[in-house]
């Protein structure tokens, strides 16, 4: 099952990664960061399909993704 | 009299408008005032700050190393320019953001929590305005209805931002009084 | 009145767009163009192509900005064409930072650009001086067709600071007729260049030139003295920012009894040799103190004034840092 | 099982945070440019060429060697490196106002020359550094500081194709458009930068890759907005796709 | 019955005698814009811009005010005047290194802002007043002081063709390249060079033709070999007639 | 070895030509790159970015091109790279005209480019000379990683005169592997930039440049006495070409028994004060010369060194003009 | 009948007149002008058609053509 | 000894080019030699002139107001030049294109025809190579053969010009001889 973390003080909030996430599990926090910023957050994470659109998207890499089994560091996207 | 304040914070936080409102409140009220930016908008994140100095007579010096006042958005803000208030002087600090305090004893340190309010006010990016409504209270260094007359001009042509702006202004100031008054 | 309407060609820099847009909205009596030029280089040859149709011109630009201007700057003043330029110095060398500086003194008063030419400068330390400045500037230029440089900095082109307008010279545009390239109906063809192949005739031009600078040296020489009397020990020298910090030492020291007074110079060319020279000869002044936001430049100049008569010391900060008051205090306190 | 990345943070990249502006799209085409390095194994011989502008600390975020080129001469610089050691692998990163107004000289010449570096040109349409001003990317009727009542195109002129502009020239290069403005076409964008980074790395000619970008604070929108604004009215004006491939000679 | 003349030195133009060598097709250009000033009446309200380049004395040549540019950057100057005095008739006349090399910025960013001028472009496929360098259109193979073994594509690129890189840009404008090495291309030539002034004096467009020129001297040929050196190598390379036209619109 | 390889990217302008053919067909190890810039503006960020690859470059221009460099000049210093710049200066300002002068003396030792830097700058007086310093230009600029300027003249430029290879030093490239930046391999990145926006680190660097500027002054000054002992009653202060029609005057003075010497600065930056200094206070001296084919610009120099404790007259040829031996004779007579 | 005149000092000798005469008539002289160049002579004027190629190619303006009768002093060609 | 040289002519006529076979003659014969064009390529048209110095010790002044000897191609450089040249000088005066003379009494002054006896030999452009054959033969700076060489040398990748040039400096050498005796 892939694993998708967002790192909380990376993110700036923008809202490109929710937008992005085809199942609709991405949402933005009500809480703020250390910088001020609402933060997005996974909130089903059992639905996620390891798309990586999030990830893609995210103009500040603040989104890891892991899976459990093969995967491929170099992929062509 | 001349009082000299900085407003500390990141890019984007709104330091330098809101510098602005006080310093226009400052000259709307007669006085004569000096507005400098850290630096201008080349350069976005990382620190920013502006000095606002108002006085009754004319001002020389523009560099401020010792402000009376601070207004600290953030945690470097804090850290960095707390140790140069000069002592009986006034320093705001937006808790929503900084968790830490200035230790400093001969001043007069006033905790908003900045985001939060202006979150709870359902204007998420009046943090700065709730700051100035606190510093304005506490201060005194410009009545808050001259504020609010600087922001009505100012957002002339987006009224929509006119009255969220406001209720931040009175919100900061209202927190403020009352942390004031719990200090005493 | 066409001749009294300004263009404005220029090329987005900080910190000089404050500036710009604030001239631009103030000046009374635009009525003139404005052009956001490609480069620095475009901008620079836009306004000596406007000059030529004899309006008033302008441009404002940041220390890497000018050197792009350099090119240029050479050409009007060879071609004696009326032109102002604002350089709002940033600090530097290369890309350098968007901080106030004074490192572009050389530059300003001696450099830039090739060949034996110079721009008058003006070294304004107030918003409003600024804006006086801006418009002494267009009447300089006009009276000696030359290129006249206004030298501010970061800390006054941010600044913001009541200006009172009242104060401002009102503009008078001289008759351009006799020179400028606006068609030849019913006279002979103008020409504009500064290509002089015949050593004999660019030896002319060049005296001719020299000579205009001559004229500057006697008639447009400008300074503030602050607080300079028969009995001052220190005289501090420094121009625009530099002297209004330096303004604040002097308040600072004459309430604590020590008398320094406040040389200040405000055209950088031509420079006030003459007066600081008097004054330095005054018996009490043991010791000159030049302050500015640079490793030393201006302090040539002081040198040049003073001989070797006097001490002379320096303090200096760089790299955007302004010196504070308390800082001149201490160096102060070091020379008396 | 392990548990293994199948996304993170490319080795060509440090783990700075970035100073842009949130939702600002100049983090995703950092992140592509080095994910190519790392696929292509480059890192340890590329040196990148930062412009002045949004993008000008860029060489704090790339984990390979970086120059700062003055304002527009990024392409002169990429010039003198790459003749100075062919071996190497240069690339550009430059925006509008970099490439398109000051640099124009710079970018034409070295295209025309054949230079045999790689340039990221990223097209937000404004000057985002200086607070934004008019780029000569800036669509018609565009609102900037300096078009405050859009963009004239009687006193102004259209917009300038980079794209369109350099592939008329008759030296070889590979010119290509994309954007980054939904993650197909972020995944598209990467074939781009890829593709030109394999041109030079088998030194066949010049490469250029114009992203179209946001620059949602210059512009007075949300990031989500800021990227409907690139489908609505960038991709009209500057049509995606490849214009110029070397193949073609 | 009187005698008249039917062919004479246009008013537009000075007495003087050029310092063009003997065959350079300077001259003829000279004539063919002088006399389109002087059949549409322009004289008085033309102020013509000078480049640096063999044509830098042109002044001496045309009867009507004159500016004498920086090296390139004629275009910028003319946008400074023709903005500050809407009402002149302004041109530029400049070398291929003046305006294709130093001044490709200048050129590029006045035609797309569509100023209302006409540009003389001098294409003559090298550097004459320096003494004979590569210039950015020098042909390939074409042997220069510059190029001693002759233009090497591989590491100078194509000859650039102005005309079609001013072309690919999308304000309107005028833009034709002719030639003048035989009578019948002078012929065609005027045409072009009296349009270029009359969408000018309409206010329409900015014009620009380029007009292949010879370099007898740099060349190192007779005049004659050179014109027949225009047609056999200039020509195929740089196709003659108008790319844009303001009409397209 | 390719760090001893030259790399040579210029824009043509007369009369630099036949210097740039002459170098890049001489220099004996050229096994570089020789490329035509676009403009000079092109070529001098070509240096720039050749130069961050540890090779050795140079370019070669002539005044307005040199002024079109300014800006990248500055960023070189600012980013503390090697690099040479040769001047072959034109009469100017403006396009001006292509007969030799000395008119960029301020540009090259205080301006041109924005911001706190100097150039170090030599300025020969024959071809032999010239060859001479350029090869020791490159040496100097590595050593200082600073841009070093050859300031000749249109007549040097051009003139052709036999030069004897033997006694030009063989180039000895440092080690540039800690900063090259040349890819990461096996090592941190290296970074080559010149934006400082913290102050306190741009003025560090600040400080750091101005402490290699005062390294150069304390090793880097050259000059040439001619005919100086302790008896001269005048002497004359002159550089590159003003120097030589200067030696051929001594001479002629000697032969008719007058005791006249002549101070000839060879680095016009550093500028040798402590030694003309020296001179101007031996006793038998009472006035100076300044010989300089502009309107005075060496002179302030000169005037720095000597204060005013002795009388400097000023003879100056412009536009092209190069002073004669015959005149040099006439003003020295005026003098004594 | 046209009368071309060419003017002897302005005359620069580069003989593209001559090559582009229809008529063949003109040549050059075998003596030099004042700045050393042979010039170009009309050597059979009354065959002249008054084509004015010869003027519209030489790049002096060493040129002068004048007809008795009816002509346009501007033309367009 | 030392000789000064001055050229002149207008652009085109190959003045430049016979100032640096002399100079280079000089320097084959061990001499310091100095050659100063008045400018470069960069103008066309125009009087062109350039000096040379051969001297048999180091030249100090580049800068010659008074030649010892002038050779003058065309009619402006005679008159400006002519009455610099010093006393017992010589001045080759090229009388194809000059109708007039000096009127010095106290230099040598030798008319030779150069573009004519060029023409005659088939050779237009050679003017200038009579022109120094003649002024070698007069002033013996340096030997006709050297200047041959130098021809041979300079020529070497164009032969069709070596044969036509020296003989153009030939030929401008006997007539120079005639001239110079027929003075005596
Ligand atoms: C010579 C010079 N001119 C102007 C500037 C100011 N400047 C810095 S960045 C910039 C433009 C930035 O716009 P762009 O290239 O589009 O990059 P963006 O910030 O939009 O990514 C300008 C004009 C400068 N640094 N140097
Ligand atoms: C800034 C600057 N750089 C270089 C030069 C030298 N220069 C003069 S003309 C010229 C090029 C001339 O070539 P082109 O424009 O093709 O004109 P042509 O002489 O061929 O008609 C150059 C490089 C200069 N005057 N100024
Ligand atoms: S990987 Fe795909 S499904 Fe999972 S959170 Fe990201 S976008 Fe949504
Ligand atoms: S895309 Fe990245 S920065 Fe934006 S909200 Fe999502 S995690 Fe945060
Ligand atoms: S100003 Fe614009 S381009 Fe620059 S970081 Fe912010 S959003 Fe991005
Ligand atoms: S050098 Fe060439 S372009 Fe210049 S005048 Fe002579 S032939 Fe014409
Ligand atoms: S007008 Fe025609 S026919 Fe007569 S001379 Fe001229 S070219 Fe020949
Ligand atoms: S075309 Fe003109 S310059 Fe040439 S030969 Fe004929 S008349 Fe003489
Ligand atoms: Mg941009
Ligand atoms: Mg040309």
């Amino acid at each position: 099952m892939p694993l998708v973390q967002i790192e909380k003080d990376r993110c700036k909030g923008c809202e490109l990664c929710v937008r992005a996430c085809p199942q609709e599990i991405i949402s933005m926090s009500r809480e703020i960061n250390t910088k001020g910023y609402f933060y997005a957050q996974v909130v089903e994470q059992p639905r996620c399909i390891g798309c990586r659109l999030c990830a893609i998207t995210c103009p500040d890499v603040a989104i890891l993704i892991r899976v459990n089994g093969v995967s491929y560091r170099f992929f062509a996207y | 009299m001349q009082i000299e304040v900085k407003f500390a914070g990141f890019g984007g936080q709104g330091i330098l408008s809101a510098g602005k409102f006080l310093a226009e409140a400052g000259l709307h009220e007669g006085k004569e005032v000096v507005w400098i930016p850290s630096y201008g908008p080349e350069m976005r994140g990382g620190t920013a700050y502006c000095t606002v100095v108002v006085s009754d007579h004319a001002i020389g010096s523009p560099v401020i190393n010792n402000p009376a006042h601070l207004i600290a958005m953030n945690r470097p803000s804090l850290e960095k320019f707390a140790p140069t208030v000069k002592p009986k002087g006034i320093i705001i600090v937006n808790c929503s953001l900084i968790p830490i305090t200035s230790n400093r004893t001969d001043v007069t340190e006033v905790l908003v929590p900045c985001n939060q309010v202006a979150i709870e006010l359902g204007n998420p990016k009046g943090a700065n305005m709730v700051a100035l409504g606190a510093y304005a209270a506490c201060s005194k260094v410009v009545a808050l209805d001259v504020l609010e007359a600087i922001v009505r001009h100012e957002f002339e042509k987006k009224p929509a931002f006119i009255d969220e702006n406001i209720a931040a202004l009175r919100r900061g100031a209202e927190i403020a009084v009352e942390k004031v008054e719990s200090l005493r | 009145m066409r001749a009294g309407a300004i263009h404005y060609f220029a090329y987005p820099i900080t910190p000089q767009t404050e500036v710009a847009e604030y001239l631009a909205r103030r000046m009374p009596e635009v009525g003139g163009v404005f052009l956001q030029a490609e480069s620095e280089v475009a901008a620079s040859n836009m306004i000596f192509g406007a000059a030529s149709a004899g309006v008033r011109v302008f441009t404002t630009s940041s220390s890497p900005g000018i050197s792009l201007m350099s090119e240029a700057m050479s050409y009007i003043a060879a071609a004696e064409l009326p032109a102002v330029f604002v350089n709002i110095v940033r600090n530097g060398p290369g890309l350098g930072g968007i901080l106030p500086s004074q490192g572009d003194y050389f530059q300003a008063t001696r450099g830039g650009g090739h060949g034996d030419y110079r721009l008058l400068v003006l070294a304004p330390s107030s918003v409003q001086e600024t804006v006086e400045h801006v418009m002494l500037a267009f009447d300089l230029a006009d009276k000696y067709r030359n290129p006249v440089m206004v030298l501010g900095d970061g800390l006054i082109g941010q600044m913001m600071e009541p200006v009172d307008f009242s104060s401002v010279p009102t503009p008078h545009p001289p008759d351009k007729s006799s020179w400028a390239t606006t068609g030849c109906k019913s006279r002979k063809p103008y020409l504009i260049k500064t290509l002089f192949l015949d050593p004999q005739q660019s030896e002319e031009h060049n005296r001719k030139l020299a000579a205009k600078y001559d004229e500057m040296r006697k008639h447009e020489v400008r300074f503030e003295k602050y607080n300079i009397d028969n009995d001052c020990k220190v005289v501090i020298v420094a121009f625009g920012t530099a002297a209004r910090v330096c303004k604040t030492a002097v308040d600072e020291l004459k309430r604590n009894g020590l008398r320094v007074g406040l040389f200040r110079p405000i055209s950088l060319f031509p420079f006030p040799y003459e007066p600081l020279h008097e004054i330095s000869e005054t018996g009490t002044v043991h010791a000159l103190l030049v302050v500015e936001m640079n490793t030393g430049q201006m302090i040539d100049d002081v040198r040049l004034a003073v001989a070797d008569r006097k001490p002379i010391a320096f303090y200096g900060r760089q790299g955007g840092m302004v010196p504070s008051p308390e800082e001149v205090l201490g160096e102060i306190h070091q020379l008396i | 099982m392990a548990s293994n990345l199948i996304f993170q943070c490319p080795d060509s990249m440090t783990d700075a945070i970035t100073h842009y502006c949130p939702g600002c799209t100049h983090g995703i085409i950092h992140r592509l440019v080095a994910e190519t390095l790392d696929e292509l194994g480059l890192r340890e011989r590329t040196v990148g060429v930062a412009p002045v502008g949004c993008s000008v600390l860029a060489y704090n975020y790339f984990n390979c060697d970086f120059l700062e080129a003055a304002h527009g001469r990024a392409p002169a610089f990429a010039t003198g490196l790459k003749r100075a050691r062919p071996d190497l692998i240069v690339f550009t990163y430059q925006g509008d106002g970099d490439l398109a107004s000051i640099g124009t000289a710079e970018i034409i010449h070295a295209a025309n020359r054949g230079e045999k570096f790689t340039t990221i040109f990223v097209n937000n349409a404004i000057y985002g550094m200086t607070g934004g001003q008019m780029a000569p990317t800036t669509l018609p009727g565009q609102v900037t500081t300096t078009s405050p009542f859009g963009r004239d195109v009687q006193t102004c002129g259209y917009p300038i194709r980079v794209r369109e502009l350099l592939s008329a020239l008759r030296t070889p290069a590979y010119i290509a458009r994309v954007a980054v403005h939904t993650p197909r076409h972020v995944i598209e964008a990467k074939k781009a930068v890829r593709k030109a980074f394999q041109y030079q790395v088998q030194g066949r000619c010049f490469s250029l890759v114009e992203v179209l970008s946001t620059c949602p604070t210059n512009w007075g929108m949300t990031p989500i907005e800021s990227t409907q604004w690139v489908q609505d009215n960038m991709v009209p004006y500057f049509p995606l796709g490849e214009l110029k491939v070397p193949e073609e000679e």
